[in-house]
């Protein structure tokens, strides 16, 4: 078994109080990612656009619901970069990608990890 | 001495499961010898045989080679893994004290070194009572060339193997 | 099989004879490598299979050396000074003679009389050079110089019957020196000694013939490498280049080791049809416009017409592009609408006979596509890496042109299959993968668009660059036909989608600055790995003049002392040790422009030749910096020194181009076994065998 | 007693060199490491300057390094001036261009090793990389100028 990191999204998302996730869907259960039963990790990276704080959640499921979620906090200044791990305990075919906070662009990349037979 | 017969599977058992001498092991961790740690190292896929033979050891630093040129490296070409063991066996009825250390060092795209000599790894002293199987992990993975080197006081026969592994997925 | 040994001198770089190594093994021999090292009051050689005593007659060393069909031994860096160092022991196989020893091959180790380590045979018949006598024990030439070019002189190999120029840099000393033939011992030798290489000495006056390569019974006494010991000939971040690598393979055609495998030989230019902006001529009745073209349309015709039958060596060359959409200095510009470019900036019309010159050149180019040469596009109006606001085409039939909306930058990007297909979202495949890009800013119709070095933009730019170049005549667009290959202007590199979108138009080579030469370029480039499938090369500028240094004007020969950055001498002060040409200038003019022209000519076929050594950098050169001096009366003249010129000249005229190919061609005749023109195929598989060695 | 083996249906062989232990080896293959760089670096009291010698904080010594799960940096100093090295990383979209301007730290410190000794970092020091860039900067702060010769690999997972 070996692994192999994919980009699944790169992209800018004017973040608000209301939660949203990084595809600017508010539904909040519209899956931001479909078939991603093979991701073992996700590694989100990105730049915050101002200092305040922004609120994530990550959320694991399928189309009967979500079944585990991780959550947390951006912080850093404006223009400073973060890093986010997610290693969901399970595999799950359904992932919402959400965040929070005050107004700002938050340009971020997430890549994810699968695990693939030789 | 009556020959046995055995199996591959049953020869590998044993060597896994064969009693391991209590090494005192200064810088370099030693692992018990049992099936449940040796066993993932064996999996077929994640597995290579770097070097295999018979070793004399005399009062001289020796490559698992046999030679004493200090700028030869006893394994090449072992970018890719991150670990390597050593696994042997020792010849001969009296007790095992057989010293040895790892050095390794990086080579650049015309296979020479970056610098002149090597970095020391680890060493260690291996002292068992005879005829028991001793196993070195070698910590620092993906050098391009490592040098193992064996000495002993009493001149030793040593039957030995090394392996390495590859990375894989951890949790 | 062959034996390279080295020094192992702990106070200075190891001695990894990497040039030596990577180039053998892209030959396609085995290479094994032995150092000399001191132990104590012992010198051992350091086989792979074990030490062998140096410090004396070991049997067993002697033995073990039959196993090669070589054996060549590289100083790490060996001055006259230097008595016994370690490699001075390796002079011990000077005696080995008999017919089961291997060849031995000496680059640069020098025998002087101070280096007493090991006797030499009684009938050795080179003279030993006594550092506190060089005048009566060797032949002197110039002031000290480390620079092998320099060093440059008209060598006749005996063999071969070939008189050329050759940097024949022996060992450094104070004055430099070439070896002195005891001609008593020579002759007692018989068919057991042989002169290789002898030195004329056109203004050094010599008492006798000077040696600078020679055959003593199974060993060959050659010339240095320079830089050859450095850690990896296959190339490291700023590691010199060897010099004076022909050297090495004529050692190898001496010994009579033919190669497995062939190096592919190209020459490179950029910006083909340029011919500077100077307002004025240098002087009264110095070239000009008219000149210039005629120099280049004559050099080039004289390429296609007589060099390349001969050769069959093929010119990868850019064409300056960006002038059909507003560059000044672009070939639209000159060969299209008939302007040349002003200092400064801004253009003026070609007078009739310039415009029929300009139009001859271009059919030329055209003419000469995929035979003599393979022309690229080159655009200095919007460099890769530099954003900004950029004309589009509007050909017909190009779905990039204006007026088509297009995408010109990212959206928002998601890998197809991990959501349902997105209302105007464009597809893009990268490294494999197919990702949905989600409302990607477009051009709308406009004829101009926002420039960034991503996949998009890069796209729209090389579009209108393969428009420009099919509207001047090159169906294949402009990458170099077969050789598929890119030259960029600038040197910029760009990013991996630059090159994404060069390999979509077929672009499989690359040559740029590797790594980025420009500190504002966020890139970590390699040449170790295709880059979205593009090999990239590195190059390195040849030229008589510089090309940044002369601000947009153009050459005026070996040496101007009112306008230095014009002429080679006055660009590359290196050529110049001791002001050794530049004060006899005036005083002394012809026995000063014969050492210019021997250094130029050295430095350029030398540098030619070096890059064809090792598969990562090509050597290239600048028409406006060698073509715009040639004589207007006839630009193809060979070059002759005189002491009458031109009045007002700063120097004599030279096509330094025709004079470096001319004398490159010499070295490839004589080593032409070990050579094959060069095709995109064969470049890509030399690079790949080198890959593979890693 | 030597260590004998089942060599075939019949034969009961010692081990040596001729007749080596059993040990399965099918299909292994090496997780794909590559060279990424091989630099030569006058270590200097410059801050901000990378392997390559670069002072422009924007430049990366490396990109495309997404596949890697992490880098190695092999090194051999000919001097032991005490040395500061950083290790910046960043991501970008998929034109290679980096998200946003600076780099996120993941690592700074002494330069471990005298004259003419080797090292070895691994990057990340821990957890996995996936970085697409990274920026390796190196200071001596005390002694003279010396010579630094890296190798790095990216290894797969």
């Amino acid at each position: 078994m070996r692994t192999q990191p994919l980009t699944l999204y790169v992209g800018t998302l004017q973040v608000e109080a209301t939660p949203k996730d990084v595809l600017n869907q508010s539904e909040p259960l519209a899956p931001t990612f479909v078939n991603a039963a093979s991701v073992r990790a996700f590694y989100w990276t990105g730049v915050k656009g101002s200092n305040a704080p922004i609120a994530y959640t990550v959320r694991g499921g399928n189309a009967n619901g979500w079944q585990w979620s991780q959550s947390g906090q951006m912080v850093g200044n404006a223009r400073g970069w973060f890093r986010i791990v997610i290693k969901p305990p399970a595999p799950y075919d359904w992932y919402r990608v959400e965040v929070a906070g005050a107004p700002q662009a938050l340009r971020s990349k997430i890549t994810g990890v699968e695990e693939v037979a030789e | 001495m009556s020959a046995e017969r055995i199996t591959r599977r049953e020869m590998l058992k044993r060597l896994i499961v064969a009693p391991i001498g209590a090494a005192v092991l200064t810088t370099l961790e030693v692992r018990q010898a049992s099936a449940a740690t040796m066993q993932p190292y064996y999996d077929p896929y994640f597995v290579a045989v770097l070097w295999e033979g018979r070793t004399r050891c005399d009062s001289l630093w020796r490559s698992l080679k046999g030679d004493v040129v200090a700028i030869l490296p006893t394994v090449q070409g072992t970018t890719p893994y991150d670990r390597l063991y050593w696994t042997g066996y020792a010849l001969g009825s009296v007790p095992v004290n057989v010293n040895m250390r790892v050095l390794a060092r990086a080579v650049d795209l015309s296979g020479a070194p970056l610098g002149s000599g090597w970095r020391p790894i680890g060493q260690a002293a291996i002292q068992t009572p005879p005829q028991r199987w001793f196993r070195v992990e070698i910590p620092e993975g993906h050098w391009d060339e490592y040098r193992i080197e064996v000495r002993s006081a009493t001149p030793r026969l040593v039957y030995s193997r090394v392996i390495a592994s590859q990375g894989y997925w951890k949790e | 099989m062959i034996l390279i040994i080295g020094d192992w001198r702990p106070e200075s770089f190891p001695n990894y004879a990497g040039a030596l190594t990577t180039t053998l093994r892209l030959l396609g021999y085995t290479v094994h490598r032995a150092w000399i090292v001191q132990r104590g009051a012992e010198f051992v050689l350091t086989l792979p299979d074990g030490e062998y005593p140096l410090h004396t007659d070991s049997p067993a060393l002697r033995t073990r050396l039959r196993d090669y069909n070589a054996v060549i031994i590289l100083p790490t860096y060996d001055r006259l000074v230097d008595a016994n160092f370690p490699i001075a022991y390796a002079l011990r196989f000077l005696s080995w003679s008999d017919p089961q020893d291997p060849p031995f091959v000496y680059l640069g180790v020098h025998f002087g009389t101070n280096r007493t380590a090991i006797a030499l045979p009684s009938d050795f018949p080179l003279v030993r050079p006594n550092p506190s006598n060089l005048a009566s024990t060797a032949h002197t030439t110039g002031p000290p110089s480390g620079n092998f070019a320099v060093q440059t002189h008209r060598v006749r190999l005996t063999r071969e019957q070939t008189e050329l120029y050759l940097a024949c840099f022996i060992n450094e000393s104070n004055p430099m020196h070439l070896w002195r033939l005891d001609t008593a011992k020579h002759n007692a030798l018989g068919s057991a000694g042989e002169v290789l290489a002898e030195v004329i000495g056109e203004d050094y006056a010599f008492d006798a013939t000077p040696v600078c390569a020679y055959r003593y019974k199974n060993c060959y006494l050659m010339p240095n490498v320079g830089f050859g010991i450095a850690p990896s000939g296959a190339y490291r971040h700023q590691q010199a280049r060897p010099q004076q690598m022909f050297w090495l393979l004529y050692a190898l055609k001496c010994v009579g080791l033919s190669p497995r495998y062939r190096l592919p030989v190209l020459l490179q230019m950029d910006d083909l049809q340029q011919i500077g902006g100077p307002l004025t001529p240098r002087f009264p009745g110095a070239p000009f416009v008219n000149d210039w073209l005629r120099a280049l349309l004559a050099t080039y015709e004289w390429y296609a017409n007589e060099f390349f039958p001969r050769t069959e060596i093929p010119l990868w060359a850019a064409l300056t592009t960006g002038g059909r959409y507003g560059l000044y200095y672009g070939a639209w510009t000159l060969l299209v609408d008939k302007r040349r470019m002003l200092q400064g900036g801004g253009t003026e019309p070609l007078d009739s006979t310039g415009a029929a010159l300009a139009d001859q050149l271009l059919r030329l180019f055209q003419r000469e596509q995929n035979r003599s040469m393979r022309l690229c596009f080159h655009d200095h109006d919007r460099l890769l890496n530099t954003t900004g606001s950029t004309t589009r085409h509007s050909d017909a039939g190009y779905p990039l042109a204006a007026p088509n909306d297009v995408p010109m930058a990212h959206g928002r990007i998601v890998r197809k299959g991990h959501i349902a297909p997105p209302a105007s979202a464009v597809e893009i495949e990268v490294d494999g993968e197919v990702y949905y890009d989600i409302n990607p800013p477009r051009t709308g119709s406009a004829n101009t668009f926002l420039y960034a070095p991503t996949l998009h933009a890069a796209r729209i730019l090389i579009e209108r660059n393969v428009a420009e170049m099919r509207a001047m005549g090159f169906a294949d667009g402009g990458i170099g036909g077969e050789a598929r290959f890119h030259i960029t202007a600038g040197e910029q590199f760009g990013s991996a989608a630059v090159m994404q979108a060069l390999y979509e138009i077929g672009v499989r080579i690359c040559r740029c600055g590797v790594p980025p030469l420009f500190a504002t370029e966020r890139s970590g480039n390699t040449l170790y790995r295709p880059v979205r499938g593009v090999w990239l090369f590195r190059g390195t500028v040849v030229d008589a003049a510089d090309a940044v240094g002369a601000g947009e004007l153009n050459t005026t020969g070996l040496y101007d002392a009112d306008q230095p950055r014009r002429s080679f001498i006055g660009t590359y002060p290196v050529f110049n040790p001791a002001n050794d040409i530049s004060d006899i200038w005036t005083t002394d003019p012809v026995r000063a422009q014969r050492r210019a022209y021997r250094r130029c000519v050295g430095h350029f076929s030398g540098s030619y030749f070096d890059t064809v050594a090792l598969p990562h950098t090509m050597a290239f050169s600048h028409a406006a910096m060698c073509l715009c001096w040639c004589d207007p009366t006839d630009p193809l003249r060979r070059f002759t020194p005189s002491d009458s010129l031109p009045s007002g000249s700063p120097g004599p005229y030279i096509n330094v181009l025709l004079e470096a190919w001319l004398n490159f061609e010499l070295m490839y005749r004589v080593l032409r076994e070990y050579f094959v023109p060069a095709t995109g195929e064969n470049v890509i598989a030399t690079r790949e065998r080198w890959m593979e060695g890693v | 007693m030597p260590v004998r083996f089942l060599r075939n249906a019949s034969e009961l062989a010692d081990v040596s060199m001729e007749s080596p232990l059993p040990v399965q080896v099918a299909n292994a293959k090496p997780v794909p490491a590559d060279t990424l760089l091989v630099a030569t670096t006058t270590v200097n009291t410059t801050t901000n300057r990378d392997l390559m010698e670069n002072t422009n904080t924007e430049t990366p010594t490396l990109d495309n390094c997404g596949q890697y799960r992490k880098l190695v940096w092999f090194y051999f100093r000919t001097g032991a001036a005490a040395t500061t090295y950083r290790i910046l990383a960043r991501t970008t979209d998929l034109s290679a261009q980096p998200l946003g301007t600076g780099w996120q730290e993941l690592a700074t410190g002494t330069l471990p090793g005298g004259a003419n000794s080797w090292g070895r970092i691994e990057i990340p020091t821990t957890g996995d990389g996936y970085y697409d860039q990274y920026r390796i900067e190196v200071y001596r702060t005390d002694g003279s100028n010396y010579t630094l010769t890296s190798k790095l690999i990216g290894v797969r997972g």
